[in-house]
């Protein structure tokens, strides 16, 4: 009982630090710039600043709240850019039920903000499960005959000349989960369509391969990466702001990993 | 203007013979336009040869690939018409002009390969004739023309020619895909099949089921329990299978050194699946006394409510070896950590990628991915399996030969290997 | 500010803090707030499926199949897919319904064979082609790659040699039909550095993430915690800190006295 | 059997670009997501199944198991409440179909809906917090458990800890050099080794579809060794 306190007493120690790095750097504020941008952040950026106007985008927003630290804030910056470029944006999702209020959530934000219209800027469709994507290189309006409020996709000016997948100019995919490899597996293959990955932190590296090869042609990984992306924009968010705790808590985790192992170094060497 | 449009046919060093005759065949041109009246003074285009319509192959039809020998007279600043119609006489409608310097057979090689003859052709692939309908209709002729302008002059078509569109059944420049997909299927079949007939197949030793042994030993020294999970997964995953394999190996050295077993389950079929496979371990060590049905016992199936049980035990009765097989979640952490904490000897096996780091920095054995699966495998000698694990190495050696060899071959300018595993 | 709206984020702070609660120790308060989730993501997901799935895309197209083949007009008119081949889907689908009836329920497995069936042919081509010959590729180039100056060329050659010995030293990490000595114990063994760098990698990453999101909670804490929303996050805290206390007092003093396990 | 017709009917199709295999593939793909609807039913409805049978055996903690239901009860009539207002509207024109033809999408869903809130307020604070209170527990497995125990862990724990200050704007203040090789480690080494566990996980699941094809691989079917 003793030893089980005396185990937890050290976890609570540590917990309250990391609560206090968490909180402090919030009321704090200090500067804290990039001083460079990752070229795997930046590809995404360039692409869409090199597409012409009025070019439809599909933005697969494949998360839940779960992940809504890390990629909300992506999104938001990546639909103001979209937006600002005056883009057709295109929401849908593969992922799952929980995405779609998050997403409808963040296009219309950031459409609302813009003055963008329903239907003719952008549009949002519904979670179907099973192989959409294949559906949708065939035949787009059989994928998604109607949108989330159940209007029919076809007469919408938002899809004017869209016929499949191949009519998209590129796919950007907010993903916590597999979905990528959906996109890279079966949309890359079968439509060749030019895609860009916005993901988690514990994704992030394993989709290096995919850079590589270019069937990636950018990667927005975690919030570090998401910051990032909002300094490109121009519209600091809630990544940008959380970069201080971020800071604090990376050196506070590094830190304890330190100590840790010069107590693990020491003991060990006095057993011997 | 032509002195630059020349400049392409001097490239052909060995087509000297060809150059004359074109030369020549140019000057003839220049003659008999100049004898018609309003023809401008500007030396004339030639038009291509082997000007062909044919079916696009490896598509789904409705569409019809038009091919053209390079001109001598292509150039910057010269364009092609095409004109199709759906009757032979017309009337003809302009479907595209395109630069004269682009538009090769070679930027389409998901239709006609990689050969490099394909430089010295034209392609353009038509799936709509303008004012028609939305897309050609499959089996119905259409007649294409082509002609040939710098601005100045055009040259009209000489020939028409014709071609209907068909759906293809099958796609040649998968070719590649298909083969592969058959030779591994094969091996795949034939390594299980050769399993069932001789389960001795021959598998690397695993350092980590040597760990696995020391383990042991070392908690019987001490004297106390060891503990072994099979992970999140239910009986019908892969991975909680190959944890219940090893399972029955720990289990029977368990039995004897006489020392004591726990398996707290996250599912009630594994928990019988690994009562049983613990009571046999037993049986087989000839110890079927010392075995304790308690021991194997059911906690919930609830993910963080599992980690605080099982937390709960290790802090309790302090293990001496911690063993982590099956797939993992968040709760990896929670778990490696509280038992690195309370030191005891830790080995893990997870294909679980992301929980992997978090084994490898907190556990003193960590079996990576497919090890345990090839662990599992070896000590079951199950042959489906087993055929498997065989099956993959003999694809995963032909994978590394190819790699290498064709990464040298390609550096040395030879790239019949990589062109093998393009894919359009 | 609507009273729904300040009501919701109370529920919201009160629900967050239950759960955080769990880092004290596993409590009632924590097991009340996950079976509290586990019930809405069901019911939720319910509804959608029904509502946005079955309902649009099975039921009504059928429904309106019938109507149209009884000859009745039927607006809008029917769309392409609305036809009786979702007689197939409808089959399938019962089949999976079947799962709750315990005599007849191997009937599902026909549907699962399907699906699984068709999930896995599908699969194998594309896989091939995405995963194994798109990745073969880069790796089959030449690696001496000419950069415009001679730093360039020497950075881009090496690390395109460096990707090959690697990607070959991992694969002969897991091939286990040779014994790990020699030549190919020493290059298996480069193949563990590598994967140790990898890891590492995905390591700090998924550090970052974790804090990342911890990072977004306490952010939303704290706006809740504002005048604005009466305080919320704070006079909450003080509740649960107050309940976690008070089951403590109830589980020390329902304890006997002896127990043989403390 | 089904398995088998269907996976080698699907693996020729990827071969064949003809209008009708093309057409196949894409009324296949629509059928499997009706069923995938289906299955999101009978995944829900086993659920509810477990739940239910330990409240009636009285299992311990089953009044959690209550709370369950009063999360599925509270969401459920979430959405099918606004649908039963559509259904009994009498301003509802078209009542074809037991009058709910109007309704398609999720009821309640829409910004400010009964289901919207219930998911706003009480699902994502939740799911979102389990997540993160991995944060914490990542702080005190750092100072207890993350070990330098052999060269390979040292490795690890050093290139994470690069990540580390590479992913925040520190690292570039600190040392310019360090977002490079940041950049580096996961351009090289890292795709040189996801690219060969790629290759094995690729080599893994082609093996496992190919034995669900050819019906020796039937764990999938649910049960094991039931």
């Amino acid at each position: 009982m003793r030893d089980e306190f005396r185990y937890n007493l050290t976890r609570w120690i540590i917990f309250i630090l990391v609560a206090l790095a968490l909180s402090i750097p919030q009321f704090i504020k200090f500067g804290l710039p990039w001083s460079t941008t990752a070229r795997v952040v930046h590809n995404i950026y360039d692409k869409i600043e090199s597409l012409p106007e009025g070019s439809p985008v599909i933005i697969s927003s494949s998360f839940d709240p779960a992940s809504a630290g890390e990629l909300k804030p992506m999104e938001l910056a990546f639909v103001r850019q979209c937006f600002r470029k005056n883009l057709r944006v295109i929401g849908l999702t593969i992922w799952g039920v929980p995405a779609v209020p998050m997403m409808t959530d963040i296009i219309n934000q950031v459409a609302k903000e813009m003055g963008k219209q329903y239907g003719v800027d952008y549009v949002i469709l519904p979670f179907k499960p099973g192989p959409v994507y294949l559906t949708m290189c065939q035949d787009f309006y059989l994928a998604y005959p109607s949108d989330h409020k159940d209007e029919p996709t076809k007469p919408m000016p938002v899809f004017k000349g869209i016929r499949t997948l191949k009519d998209i100019k590129f796919l950007m995919d907010f993903a916590a989960g597999v979905t990528i490899d959906y996109w890279i597996t079966y949309g890359r293959e079968k439509a060749k369509i030019d895609l860009g990955l916005g993901c988690t932190a514990v994704m992030a590296t394993d989709y290096y391969p995919y850079l590589q090869s270019k069937q990636l042609l950018g990667l927005i990984g975690g919030l570090g990466a998401a910051s990032q992306y909002e300094a490109l924009v121009q519209k600091p968010g809630t990544a940008t702001e959380g970069m201080r705790p971020q800071t604090v808590v990376h050196l506070l985790i590094i830190a304890l990993i330190m100590v840790g192992n010069l107590i693990f170094i020491v003991t060990k060497s006095k057993r011997r | 203007m032509p002195s630059r449009c020349i400049g392409r046919g001097e490239k052909d060093k060995g087509a000297n013979e060809l150059h004359k005759t074109l030369l020549l065949f140019i000057i003839t041109l220049i003659f008999l336009l100049s004898t018609l009246p309003l023809v401008a003074q500007e030396p004339s285009l030639i038009l291509p040869e082997e000007f062909t319509a044919f079916d696009t192959p490896n598509d789904a039809g409705k569409s019809i690939s038009l091919v053209w020998k390079v001109s001598s007279s292509d150039c910057e600043g010269v364009e092609y018409i095409i004109s199709g119609s759906t009757n032979p006489d017309g009337p003809w409608q302009e479907i595209v002009r395109l630069d004269a310097t682009k538009w090769f057979k070679s930027d389409a090689p998901q239709y006609f390969g990689l050969g490099t003859k394909h430089k010295e052709y034209h392609f353009y692939e038509v799936t709509n004739i303008p004012g028609r309908a939305e897309t050609l209709t499959n089996g119905t002729p259409y007649y294409f023309q082509l002609a040939m302008t710098n601005g100045a002059i055009t040259a009209p078509s000489p020939t028409t020619i014709s071609a209907r569109s068909r759906g293809n059944w099958f796609d040649s420049s998968k070719t590649n895909i298909l083969i592969f997909v058959i030779i591994f299927s094969a091996l795949i079949m034939f390594f299980i099949a050769a399993a069932r007939r001789n389960p001795h197949l021959f598998i690397r030793r695993i350092p980590g089921l040597d760990a696995v042994e020391e383990a042991i030993g070392r908690a019987t020294e001490m004297g106390k329990p060891i503990l072994y999970l099979t992970g999140l997964y239910d009986m019908s995953y892969v991975p909680t299978i190959a944890a219940t394999c090893i399972l029955g190996r720990v289990a029977r050295k368990v039995a004897n050194y006489d020392s004591q077993i726990k398996v707290p389950s996250y599912d009630p079929i594994v928990m019988t699946v690994c009562q049983e496979i613990v009571r046999e371990a037993y049986l087989e060590a000839g110890r079927p006394d010392a075995f304790k049905e308690d021991n194997i016992f059911f906690v919930t199936t609830d993910q963080f409510a599992y980690v605080a049980a099982v937390d709960g035990i290790m802090l309790r009765e302090r293990p001496a070896a911690n063993f982590y097989m099956g797939y993992y979640f968040a709760e990896s952490l929670l778990l490696a950590e509280t038992g690195a904490s309370v030191g005891a000897i830790q080995i893990a096996g997870t294909d679980s990628v992301t929980q992997l780091p978090f084994f490898i920095v907190t556990c003193d054995y960590t079996l990576m991915g497919e090890e345990l699966y090839a662990a599992s495998a070896y000590l079951s000698r199950e042959p489906l399996q087993l055929g498997s694990l065989k099956g993959q190495d003999v694809s995963k050696a032909f994978i590394l030969i190819v790699l290498l060899i064709g990464a040298i071959l390609s550096t040395s300018g030879i790239y019949f290997i990589l062109n093998l595993f393009k894919t359009f | 500010m609507p009273a729904i709206e300040i009501i919701g984020v109370w529920i919201a702070a009160g629900l967050t803090l239950m759960m955080y609660s769990f880092l004290y120790k596993d409590n009632p308060l924590f097991k009340f707030g996950e079976h509290l989730y586990v019930g809405i993501t069901v019911g939720y997901a319910l509804c959608y499926a029904w509502f946005s799935i079955v309902w649009p895309d099975l039921v009504k197209p059928l429904y309106r199949v019938i109507v149209a083949t009884t000859g009745k007009s039927i607006e809008p008119p029917l769309e392409r897919y609305e036809t009786w081949w979702l007689v197939i889907p409808l089959f399938f689908s019962i089949l999976m319904l079947t799962r709750f009836l315990p005599r007849i329920s191997w009937l599902s497995r026909w549907s699962f064979a399907f699906i699984m069936g068709t999930g896995s042919g599908m699969s194998i081509p594309y896989v091939v082609s995405a995963s194994l010959f798109k990745q073969m590729e880069p790796t089959l180039r030449p690696f001496i790659i000419k950069g415009t100056t001679t730093t360039t060329t020497l950075v881009d050659t090496t690390s395109a040699l460096l990707i090959l010995i690697g990607v070959i030293a991992v694969l002969l990490y897991f091939f286990f039909s040779l014994e790990h000595k020699g030549v190919i114990g020493g290059v298996a063994r480069l193949g563990i550095f590598y994967m140790m760098v990898a890891f590492g990698a995905a390591f700090g990453y998924t550090i970052m993430a974790r804090e990342s999101l911890a990072i977004a909670r306490v952010q939303e804490l704290i706006k809740w915690s504002s005048r604005e929303y009466y305080y919320a996050t704070i006079i909450l805290l003080v509740l649960v800190a107050g309940l976690l206390a008070l089951f403590e007092v109830i589980r020390i003093s329902s304890r006997p006295p002896t127990s043989p396990k403390s | 059997m089904i398995a088998f017709v269907m996976g080698i009917l699907f693996i020729i199709q990827f071969f064949v670009p003809h209008q009708w295999s093309q057409d196949m593939l894409t009324w296949v793909t629509k059928w499997l997501s009706i069923i995938g609807g289906v299955t999101l039913l009978v995944g829900a409805g086993s659920l509810i199944h477990i739940h239910y049978a330990k409240i009636k055996r009285r299992v311990a903690g089953w009044g959690y198991s209550g709370v369950m239901f009063f999360g599925l009860i509270l969401s459920l009539s979430a959405g099918i409440t606004p649908a039963l207002i559509i259904l009994f509207a009498p301003a509802q024109g078209n009542q074809s179909f037991l009058g709910i033809e109007g309704i398609n999408t999720v009821p309640g869903v829409e910004p400010g809906g009964p289901l919207d809130w219930v998911f706003m307020k009480m699902f994502n604070p939740m799911s979102a917090t389990m997540f993160s209170i991995l944060g914490f527990f990542m702080a005190s497995a750092a100072f207890r458990a993350f070990r330098a125990r052999s060269l390979e862990a040292t490795l690890l724990l050093v290139a994470a800890v690069l990540i580390m200050l590479g992913q925040t704007p520190l690292g570039g203040m600190l040392w310019s050099g360090i977002p490079d090789i940041m950049a580096w480690l996961l351009a090289v080494p890292n795709t040189a080794a996801k690219r060969a566990i790629i290759f094995g996980v690729v080599l893994g699941s082609i093996a496992t579809s190919l034995r669900i094809i050819f019906g020796i691989e039937r764990s999938y079917l649910g049960g094991g060794k039931e």
